[in-house]
């Protein structure tokens, strides 16, 4: 599987995504900056973590603007795979590539611990390896993590099996939605279920060192689909 | 030309740092607070010394970026 | 031009005696520029002359160190061709005034300090010190620096994996805020602020310069009265995408050579960088101010120098190599500008709009500066405290709940949730251990840090608090598998100009300078606080040392939680139940008084290197040094980590019995391993006293002979003290 | 009563929204702009319904809790 991740200015979390691509795939990930206007052909673009553009105005909302995401949306729509990671997820919410928003945390407070999700749909490219209903851990770390859309987005969700994962109890101490997100919802899929966004980080628990290796079988199923 | 741009959250979306505001007076003994919602405010401060001109383009900027539009509404002032 | 009379000069904190210097220095009046400069490179902040005479006498030299103190941070060699570079640095008085953006400042002050060095940032630890909780501006200010200090470090995108918080009201009206920052370089690829070669550019990188904290460094350096508040000083707002942009693109061009020197802008801003740079390198330095990028008009030559904007750097350049510089930060969207050069005059020159606005002498200047010999007090011997008249413990178990939910022993989960403590995917030790710990190049090697400082003894015995703090260091160090390396250290006291805390200054740093020797971990690089008083009331004396240390292998490093069933539970270290300035004695018996544990140095290294070597042999499944709380806090707390039971058996009699559970005798660890009865021989065969006292298992903390209690009920206890202080979040920004 | 409260920040303080919206701005094409700057509004339902009396509690709100005085300003506007 050949792999892009973009970087904005402001993104940490590339080397983290990178070296899960790596465990997964065997193949190292080409790196995209901001300002390019191309990505090389892949199978899968990934945007990773961070504080893009400072996260200012709106989480995600300037390097959304920024013109190698003219190109993500391009390839996007054309059906190569999308996935969002946090600022990602945001930035792809703020494109429109993926429906809802990402709001300030409830508690108004950064969120970095352990949480456990639920996979909803295991039948996208993303999660084949999962099990309806599996649970996994898997750390979150964010500011604007707290899902919305509105009622009929959100019936739309429920109903095209678009709500990828859920936050559930079971994780370290304190409540099992960290951030308040409506439904408990962690992460969405578009209509097609070729593009995925989710706040929660599966990249940092892919080394026994990470505490645990649940994230694995994220990067896994998605390197079998395109293999 | 001065233009100042008002971005507010959409009724029905949550809120939580008008919310975490509420508490808060509520807290510090303030009674009497039915409600309170947080937006942003952008100050521009523009070349163009057109009213017109400046709002259409100004009206742009919020389509583009300075809004949200699946959460946020805009609206724009001007001031010469 | 603005006339200087003796009241400009009082306003900028030099004495009539530091003035008439100035005076013969300069063979003439100053203006008001020179006399700004003056004021702030003798400032105590950046001169420290109060505690430089004693700061010498610490030791500073080891095969591992690369550079000691003097530079913008230490360095240590890791072996294989990497070194750690680090410092920790206080913004106690900017958090004070506005806690988001002084501690958030704080931490990109520090993280500069270090990526000058040509280090990347891979950790970040923070001491904090806040007044009494139920002090009405203890809230707001825990919230406000909690949230600046994960504002920025985690924009930023460096983990911050450990640190420490007390709670005591001397630190009301004066809190700390110590951030330190540990980098990753290349052994052979270091970068000084030392500036040689005459007609070498100087170059401005980084955010504009704006009107913010002019005269920050003087008023780190003023004691606060109760109109502080009032006066206060435009605040600097820091910006910490752009840093993010700034460590990006200086780390880019230091791959190449273009640089000759390197210094962040920090406090005394263009000021003191220009003028370090160049009388490191025994140069002069030109400057055209007009070239400075500025972020509002109109600004003066005097606030240009003086201006603290943050994110901003100067760089002394090869020749020639400016354009491929200017492309490496104008490809990050940060200013670039070439403002000046070097030259063999040895002076300062600014020239702006054309008029030369002020020419000093750089050498003079620095070499002039004042060094004071201030008298001190030696400290009084704290009284011991009388263990036998205390009343007897009766309810260890309720005892131990108690402590639980103290303010200095809840857990301080909710602070570090607020920090990204995982970002780059290498952290392997989480906070809520003994030390952080981050792989390094892809392992097997790793960084472990850690930030200790117990300033209940120091104010019982400053010489041993000191030595204390070194100790509880190399402890943690140690504790996580980890060979202790160097020291960095945060000296934040009151008025030094009153001889009773000038003897706390004195004998915190001797003892600090023993233990660092005795332990084999120099000091490398250091920040002092002065002043730290308010209304004439002195925090307490908090020499902050954090410890940084080598992991051979992160697959060795041990946590502290219990990882499994049947264990046996060993402390190495003798139990002699010391209770004098405990925490117990503070929150259970309500008293804040005796003498501080006695310290044995010899002890301390012997059982330390032990215990190391049973994590290396990986003989031992967990481990967790003993501190404050004693040993019954040390097991619970490993007991919650491991979310499994122990039950513990006491050996001592009923009088004795709160010296046992609770004391905080020295050179203490917990260990737990399959089999007790190997490690009690390894222990008798080096000399050191170890004991087996129980076993792990269960979900209960059972001891025995005073019933048991569950975890559940401890975790809640534990976890929810600080939540429920800070229960009502957002605390009014005037409150 | 509704009370509208701007919160900005005081001249000379840095504004890293503001310096960054300038700039996307600028990226996204627009061009003739001078200055932007970033500030909250926040907008209040009270019970009470004298506007001198609302005025004078939206100060002390705002002295107490809105506004962080050490580096923003605030302006308050009352509505019917
Ligand atoms: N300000 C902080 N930032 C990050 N971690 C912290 C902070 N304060 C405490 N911690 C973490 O909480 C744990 C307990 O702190 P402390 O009781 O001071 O540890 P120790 O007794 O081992 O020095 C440690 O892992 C420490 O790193
Ligand atoms: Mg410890």
């Amino acid at each position: 599987m050949k792999s892009a991740v973009v970087v904005f200015p402001g993104t940490n979390r590339e080397r983290d995504m990178v070296r899960a691509l790596e465990r997964a795939s065997g193949r190292h990930p080409a790196l995209v900056f901001h300002k390019d206007t191309e990505i090389p052909p892949v199978d899968l673009i990934v945007l990773p973590g961070g504080f893009a553009h400072g996260d200012y105005l709106r989480a995600g909302a300037m390097a959304a603007r920024s013109p190698v995401m003219r190109e993500v949306i391009a390839r996007a729509e054309a059906g190569v795979p999308v996935l969002g990671v946090c600022n990602g997820f945001q930035v792809l919410t703020e494109t429109g590539l993926l429906p809802g928003a990402l709001l300030r945390n409830a508690h108004l407070r950064f969120v970095c611990r352990t949480v456990t999700l639920r996979v909803e749909n295991p039948q996208t490219l993303f999660t084949g390896r999962f099990a309806a209903g599996e649970t996994f851990d898997t750390p979150v770390a964010h500011m604007d993590g707290n899902y919305f859309i509105d009622d009929e987005g959100h019936r739309r969700l429920a109903d095209n099996g678009q709500i990828a994962f859920r936050y559930v109890a079971g994780g370290a101490p304190g409540e099992a939605n960290p951030n308040g997100a409506l439904d408990d919802i962690a992460g969405v899929f578009n209509e097609s279920k070729t593009v995925l966004g989710l706040m929660p980080h599966p990249e940092d628990a892919t080394d026994p060192l990470h505490g645990g290796t649940d994230g694995r079988k994220l990067f896994d199923g998605i390197v079998e689909a395109l293999a | 030309m001065k233009a100042r741009v008002h971005v507010t959250l959409k009724p029905g979306v949550l809120d939580p740092q008008g919310k975490a505001i509420e508490h808060a007076l509520d807290t510090l003994g303030f009674g009497g607070i039915e409600e309170v919602r947080q937006g942003k405010v952008i100050e521009l401060t523009l070349a163009e010394s057109d009213p017109q001109a400046a709002r259409s383009k100004v009206e742009e900027m919020c389509r583009k970026l300075l809004a949200n539009t699946v959460i946020e509404n805009y609206a724009i002032d001007l001031e010469a | 031009m603005t006339e200087i009379t003796p009241e400009i000069v009082a306003e900028h904190g030099l004495t009539p005696q530091e003035y008439d210097k100035v005076l013969e220095i300069l063979g003439r009046q100053p203006n008001l520029v020179e006399l700004g400069i003056f004021s702030v490179m003798w400032s105590e902040h950046c001169s420290y002359k109060s505690s430089k005479r004693w700061l010498k006498t610490l030791p500073t030299e080891g095969p591992q160190v690369i550079q000691g103190p003097g530079e913008n941070a230490g360095v240590v060699d890791l072996g294989d061709g990497l070194a750690a570079v680090f410092k920790i640095e206080s913004h106690n008085h900017p958090s004070f005034i506005e806690p988001y953006q002084g501690a958030a400042t704080g931490v990109g002050g520090i993280l500069r300090d270090v990526f000058t060095m040509g280090a990347r940032p891979v950790m970040n630890l923070n001491a904090l010190r806040f007044g009494a909780p139920d002090h009405p501006k203890t809230r707001h200010l825990v919230s406000g620096v909690v949230a600046g200090i994960g504002g920025y470090g985690n924009c930023v995108g460096v983990p911050t994996v450990a640190g420490e918080v007390n709670f005591h009201p001397a630190y009301n009206g004066n809190i700390l805020v110590n951030a330190m920052t540990v980098g990753l370089a290349p052994a052979d690829r270091i970068f000084y602020a030392k500036a040689v070669g005459a007609g070498n550019p100087v170059v401005y990188v980084g955010s504009k310069t704006g009107r913010d904290g002019i005269h920050g460094a003087t008023m780190a350096s003023a004691e606060f009265g109760a109109d502080s508040e009032e006066k206060r000083p435009t605040v600097q707002v820091g910006d910490p995408f752009t840093e993010k942009l700034l460590i990006e693109a200086c780390l880019e061009l230091m791959a190449t050579d273009a640089i000759v020197g390197i210094q962040d802008m920090g406090a005394a801003g263009l000021t003191s960088s220009s003028f370090e740079m160049a009388s490191k390198g025994g140069m002069g330095v030109e400057l055209d101010l007009d070239l400075v990028p500025l972020r509002e008009a109109g600004m003066t030559p005097y606030e240009i120098m003086l201006s603290e904007s943050q994110e901003r750097m100067l760089m002394v350049l090869k020749p020639g190599r400016e354009d491929e510089a200017r492309a490496i930060f104008e490809k990050w969207d940060l200013d670039f500008a070439v403002i000046g050069q070097l030259t063999e005059s040895g002076r300062m020159v600014l020239r702006w709009h054309g008029e030369t606005v002020a020419e000093l002498p750089i050498d003079p200047l620095a070499q002039a500066a004042p060094e004071y010999d201030r008298p001190w007090d030696e400290p009084e011997p704290a009284v011991e405290l009388d263990e036998r008249a205390l009343p007897a413990e009766g309810d260890p178990l309720g005892a131990l709940e108690r402590l639980l939910v103290s303010p200095d022993l809840a857990s301080r989960r909710w602070i570090w949730e607020q920090y990204d403590h995982l970002v780059g995917g290498d952290t392997v030790e989480r906070p809520g251990g003994d030390a952080g710990v981050v792989r390094v190049a892809e392992g097997p090697k790793g960084i472990a840090a850690t930030v200790d400082c117990t300033p209940r003894y120091c104010l019982a015995d400053p010489r041993s608090g000191g030595a204390q703090a070194v100790a509880e260091a190399w402890r943690n160090l140690n504790a996580v598998g980890a060979l202790p390396l160097a020291i960095t250290n945060n000296l934040n006291f009151g008025n030094p100009e009153k001889p009773k805390i000038m003897g706390q200054i004195v004998g915190c740093v001797q003892g600090m300078g023993e233990a660092a020797a005795a332990l084999g971990t120099p000091v490398v690089s250091g920040n002092v606080s002065l002043y730290n008083e308010t209304d004439g009331q002195a925090i307490l004396p908090t020499p902050v040392v954090g410890g940084v240390g080598l992991v051979p292998d992160v697959a060795l490093v041990t946590g502290i939680g219990f990882p499994g069933d049947g264990l046996e539970i060993v402390v190495i270290g003798a139990t002699q139940g010391h209770l004098g300035r405990s925490i117990y004695l503070r929150e259970i018996l309500g008293r804040e008084e005796g003498a501080a544990p006695p310290l044995d140095l010899a002890a301390e290294r012997r059982h330390g290197d032990f215990v190391r070597g049973l994590i290396h042999g990986g003989k031992i499944a967990a481990c967790h040094d003993v501190s404050d709380g004693g040993l019954l806090v040390a097991l619970a707390e490993m007991a919650l980590a491991g979310n499994r039971g122990c039950s513990l058996a006491v050996p001592a009699g009923e009088s004795a019995l709160a010296g046992w559970l609770f004391g905080e005798d020295q050179a203490r660890y917990i260990v737990v391993a399959e089999a007790a009865l190997p490690i009690l021989e390894a222990a008798e065969m080096a000399g050191v006293p170890a004991q087996a006292v129980g076993a792990t298992g269960g979900s209960e903390l059972q001891l025995e002979g005073y019933g048991h209690t569950s975890l559940a009920r401890l975790r809640s206890l534990h976890e929810g003290w600080l939540p429920g202080l800070m229960g009502g979040d957002l605390v009014g920004a005037a409150e």
